[in-house]
C-alpha cells in the first residue's frame, strides 16, 4: 500500500493499535485511544482486554462510543463495575497492563497537560499554578488520566503532532510522565513505568534510557526529519537506529474505514444507543 | 424512608439555595429532569458535585444557579467544550463560579469514602501532579505500616444527592443496572436522596446481588419517564447523541443559551 | 490468565511450605475441597488468613498444615468451639499456632485495601476495644482534614487466594452469586489465584453487573462438584446444618480427628 | 397468660423483640439476637429491616439460620452485598439504627468480652492485654461487634443473667460499651449512642443517665430483686420507678414456638438450606 492511500490520520491510528498486545488489559481513553484499542481489538488483538473507567469490563463495541459510557459498551461487556470499584480495585489494584491515554499538551519528559494553557507561561521555570491562575485556554481537566499514568503498569500516549501540543515543557502537569526533570518515577517502587510510546500521526517517540526525554524512534513512510523537528517544541533528538514505521495493511486500513463507517451511521441517527 | 411524590414537589422540598447537590450518572442515567427542574425553581448559589459536568452542570451554571463546581472531567464528551461553565468560570457570566477541580480517582474515591460514613479517602494518586499544588483539598498523608506516601481528599457528603435509575416497587426499593457510576455511593452519602425513576413495577426482577437501594436508603421517589435524556436509560432508551452535538450550537452563544432556556425548559417541553 | 487445572495439579503447582494463603467464604461457598487436597499434599508452616476459621481451618490446624492464623471470629458457626484450633493454641498440638487477631470489620477492610493495591486500610474501628493492645498490627492515624483518629491495618495480600464458586465459562471467566463475601478481593489482592467451580458452562448467564472475576484475573480453575460441602453453593446444594453439629463429636478428640484425618482425607471419600 | 406457661429465655426472647421498632433498621448477631429479632418481624414490626454481616439486606429467613450466612438469609433478601460493601457503606455509613448483639461476659459499663476468660483476672485494675497473655478460656472472638457497637446508632445487648456473665469488670473489652470508666463515649461524635438496653432471662437493665452504669429498670413477671442480685457481678442497683414487664402475649409464644419448631424440623434434616 503506497502512502497515497491512506491518512495521516489512519496512520497514527494504525501505529497507535499496533502498539497494543493480544492477552494485554487496556484502559482506554476516550477519543484517539478509543478509536486504536478497538481497531486493536479488530485486528491483531482479538484477546485484548479493553477497560473504559465507565466501568465496563472487557467491552466489545460494534461502533465507536462517542462518551466514555456509551450503552453499547456496557451491553457487550463481560461485566460493569461501579466507578468506585474500576479505580480502586482494577486500576490502583494493579490489573491494567497498559493505560492508553490522549492528551492536549505533552512535554519533551511525556508529562500530560490536559487542564490549562496559560496565558503567559514563563519560557523557563515552569510553574503549574502560575499556569492555573492565568489560562488562556480552559481544558477539560485531568479525568482518569493521572492515576492511569501511575497505576497501569505503562503508558501508551497517542496525538496529532504540532508545536502546539509538543511543547518543551507543559504549562501544566496534570498527569506524570516522568516530571519536569524526567527522574520523578525514579525510586518510586509502588507506581507503574510511566510512557513507554507516544505515537502521533508523524512518527512513534519513546523515552530515552535514563534521560527520559522522548526521542523518535520510527518516522511513519514519507515523513522527514524536519517535519518532526518543525512540529515539536523543543530540539528533538532522533534514535540512532531510527526505524520507518510499517505501512498499514489493506485489511487494517479496511478494518478502521469500516469501524468509522457503523460508528458515523450510527451516531447520525437522531437517538443512537 | 423513601416517599413517592412528583418531580416538582421533591425538589421544592428538598433543595435549598445555597445547598451542595451531587446530580449523577456516569454518562448513563443523568438525571436532566430533575436538573431541569431545579433551573425552574430557580435555586441559587448551589455547590454542584460531579464527576463530569456534562450538559446538566453547563446548564444549570448557565442559569445562574450555581457559585461553586467541584469536578474532575468538564466537557461535552466526544464534542468539545461546556461553553456555559466556561463562560461563567473566564467570564462571570451570568454569574462568578468557583471551581475545584480534582481527578476521577480522586472524586470516585471521595464518594467512596463518603458512602463509607468517614472522613476522608485514602488513594495512590496525584502521584507529580501539579492538581496537588491549586486545590487545598489534596492532602498527604503516610502509611503507618510501608511510610508509602498517598494521597487524601475529603469525603463527598452533599446536602442532596440526585439520581435517575431504571425503577423502583412499589415499596420504594429501587434498581439500577448497567452502567451505575458512583450513584449508589450518592445515595448513601447524601444527607437527602432524590431518585427519579422510569417506572414503578410490582417486582424489580433484580439478580442477587444487583445494585440495589431499599426503600429506607432513599427519600424521595418521583416517575419521570425520558428523565435521564439526552443520557440513556438502558433497556428503556438509548443515548441522543446527535442532541449532544446539537448542545454544542445552542449553548455556545449566551443568545440562543437563553432562548433554548426560556422556550425550553421555563415554557416548553423539557421534562 | 486462567489454566484450566485439576484441583491436585492446582495446588501442587500453587501453594509452598510457608505461604500465607486465604481460604476465603463467607460461610458460602467455603472451598473445603481445596482445604482438604492441601492436607493431602501436606504443606507445612502456612499462614492461614480467613475472617471466620470455621471448620475447613480447624481441620488444616489439626493436620500440623498451620503455624499462624490470621482471623476475626473462630468458631463452629451455631455450634460451638473450634477444638482443633483450640488445642493447637492452648496446648501446641499437633504444632504452635500463632494468632493474629482483628474484628470482622478490620478483616473486611483490609481484603478491600488489598484488592486496592493499598498498602493499609483505613475505617473507624476498635474504638474502645483492647484488641489495639493485644495486636500491633492494629495502628492509629488522623484524618488530616477533620483531625479525626481512624484505625489503620495492613492491606491483605495472600500469596495464594482459593475460593470456590459456582460456574466457570469455557474463556475462563468466573461466576460468584449470593453471599459473595470477600472473595472477589481475595481474587484481586492474591499473588496467585486458584478456582474451585462446581460446573464450567457455555455461558455464566450473569447479570449487568454481576460479580464474574475475569479469565485473566485468575490463575488456575479446577471443576470439583460439590466442593464448598459441607458449607454450601446456592443454586447447587444446601448447608449440610447436620455435618457442622457432627464435626463437634469428631474434633473433640485428637483421637476422632486423627482418625476422621485418615480415614475421610487421606485415604476416604473426602473431596 | 401466667408464668407458668412459657419459659425464662422465651420471656428473654420476646421481651427482645419487643425493644426492636417496626421501621427500623437492625444489624443482627447470630444466636439470642436473631432469634428475638426474627420474632420481632414475625409479630409487632413486620416491617423491620434486618441485616446481617454476610451481606443480606432486608432478609426474612422462614427458619432461624443456624450461621451468619445461611442459604435462606440470602434467598429471602432484598439484595446481598459484599462483606466489605456491608462494613463500609451499611454499617461505617450510619444506616443502621439498631445493632443487636449477644455476648459471652458484659460489666456494669456495658463493655462486652467475648475474646478471653482469664485464668486469674487481678480483682481491680482491670487489663485486657493481661487476660489475653493468661487465658482460661478462648472465646470465638470479636467478630462484627466491635464495630457494630461503635458504628450502629444505638446498641441492644441480649445475654442470659449469672455471676459468670455479668461481672463488675469484663476481663477483655472486645466490644465497647461506654469503657472501663462509663466515660469512654463523651465527645466522641463520630460514634453512636452505645449500649440502651440490656435484655437478660430476668430483667431489663438500661444505662444511668451520666454514669452509664447499668441499672435494673423492670423485672420480669415472678423474678425477685434478690434473684438478679444474686446473678450480677457487682452490687446492682434498681431503678427508682422499677418496672414489671408485660408478660407475653399469647400471640408472641406461639410465634415464637412455630418459628423454633419449623428451624429444627429443617436443621435436623441431614442437610438443610
Amino acid at each position: 500500500m503506497s502512502t497515497e492511500q491512506y491518512s495521516a490520520a489512519e496512520m497514527m491510528t494504525i501505529t497507535a493499535a499496533r502498539a497494543l498486545h493480544n492477552g494485554s488489559t487496556c484502559f482506554v481513553g476516550i477519543g484517539l485511544p478509543s478509536e486504536a484499542a478497538n481497531l486493536a481489538r479488530l485486528s491483531h488483538a482479538p484477546d485484548i482486554t479493553l477497560i473504559y473507567e465507565s466501568g465496563t469490563i472487557e467491552t466489545k463495541p460494534r461502533v465507536l462510543p462517542l462518551s466514555i459510557g456509551d450503552g453499547e459498551l456496557c451491553e457487550s461487556a463481560l461485566t460493569t463495575v461501579s466507578v468506585p470499584e474500576m479505580f480502586r480495585y482494577w486500576l490502583q489494584g494493579g490489573h491494567i497492563d497498559v493505560g492508553f491515554l490522549g492528551t492536549a499538551q505533552i512535554d519533551r519528559y511525556a508529562n500530560l497537560n490536559t487542564t490549562v494553557i496559560a496565558a503567559n507561561h514563563p519560557a523557563e521555570g515552569a510553574d503549574g499554578a502560575h499556569s492555573y491562575a492565568n489560562p488562556k485556554v480552559r481544558l477539560p481537566g485531568g479525568g482518569g488520566a493521572p492515576e492511569i499514568s501511575t497505576n497501569a503498569k505503562e503508558v501508551i500516549v497517542t496525538l496529532k503532532h504540532s508545536v502546539r501540543t509538543f511543547v518543551k515543557d507543559v504549562d501544566f502537569v496534570t498527569t506524570l510522565g516522568f516530571g519536569r526533570d524526567g527522574q520523578a518515577r525514579r525510586g518510586r517502587k509502588t507506581i507503574g513505568k510511566g510512557p513507554v510510546m507516544v505515537i502521533t500521526d508523524l512518527c512513534i517517540l519513546r523515552p530515552e534510557p535514563e534521560t527520559n526525554e522522548l526521542i523518535v524512534v520510527s518516522l511513519h513512510p514519507g515523513v522527514t526529519r524536519e517535519q518532526v523537528t518543525e512540529a515539536t517544541g523543543w530540539d528533538v533528538r532522533f534514535a540512532d537506529a531510527l526505524q520507518t514505521t510499517d505501512l498499514p495493511s489493506q485489511r487494517e486500513i479496511e478494518v478502521l474505514r469500516e469501524l468509522k463507517r457503523v460508528t458515523a451511521e450510527a451516531h447520525n441517527k437522531t437517538e443512537s444507543a | 424512608m423513601a416517599v413517592f411524590t412528583t418531580l416538582s414537589q421533591a425538589i421544592a422540598d428538598g433543595v435549598r439555595d445555597g445547598h451542595t447537590i451531587a446530580l449523577e450518572g456516569f454518562t448513563h442515567l443523568i438525571p436532566f429532569a430533575a436538573g431541569h427542574e431545579i433551573i425552574r425553581q430557580q435555586r441559587r448559589n448551589l455547590t454542584l458535585i460531579r464527576m463530569t459536568p456534562d450538559l446538566i452542570y453547563d446548564q444549570l451554571v448557565g442559569a445562574g444557579c450555581v457559585s461553586k463546581l467541584v469536578f474532575s472531567w468538564g466537557g461535552n464528551p466526544g464534542v468539545g467544550s461546556l461553553h456555559r461553565v466556561r463562560d461563567a468560570i473566564e467570564h462571570s457570566y451570568p454569574r462568578p463560579v468557583e471551581i475545584e477541580e480534582h481527578s476521577h480517582a480522586a472524586m470516585a474515591n471521595a464518594y467512596e469514602a463518603g458512602a463509607s460514613g468517614l472522613p476522608m479517602a485514602v488513594f495512590r494518586g496525584y502521584v507529580g501532579s501539579d492538581l496537588k499544588d491549586v486545590n487545598p483539598n489534596i492532602k498527604t498523608i503516610f502509611c503507618p505500616f510501608t511510610g508509602e506516601e498517598l494521597a487524601a481528599v475529603p469525603a463527598i457528603k452533599p446536602d442532596i444527592g440526585i439520581i435517575h435509575a431504571q425503577k423502583a416497587d412499589k415499596a420504594g426499593n429501587v434498581l439500577l443496572e448497567g452502567i451505575v457510576g458512583v450513584q449508589k455511593e450518592v445515595a448513601l452519602s447524601s444527607r437527602h436522596c432524590i431518585v427519579t425513576v422510569e417506572e414503578i413495577v410490582d417486582d424489580l426482577g433484580a439478580g442477587p446481588n444487583s445494585c440495589v437501594l431499599p426503600a429506607w436508603s432513599v427519600d424521595a421517589i418521583a416517575t419521570v419517564p425520558g428523565g435521564a435524556s439526552p443520557s440513556y436509560a438502558q433497556g428503556y432508551y438509548p443515548r441522543n447523541n446527535s442532541y449532544y452535538k446539537e448542545w454544542d450550537g445552542i449553548s455556545r452563544s449566551r443568545e440562543t443559551f437563553n432562548k433554548w432556556l426560556d422556550e425550553q425548559v421555563f415554557n416548553g417541553d423539557a421534562l
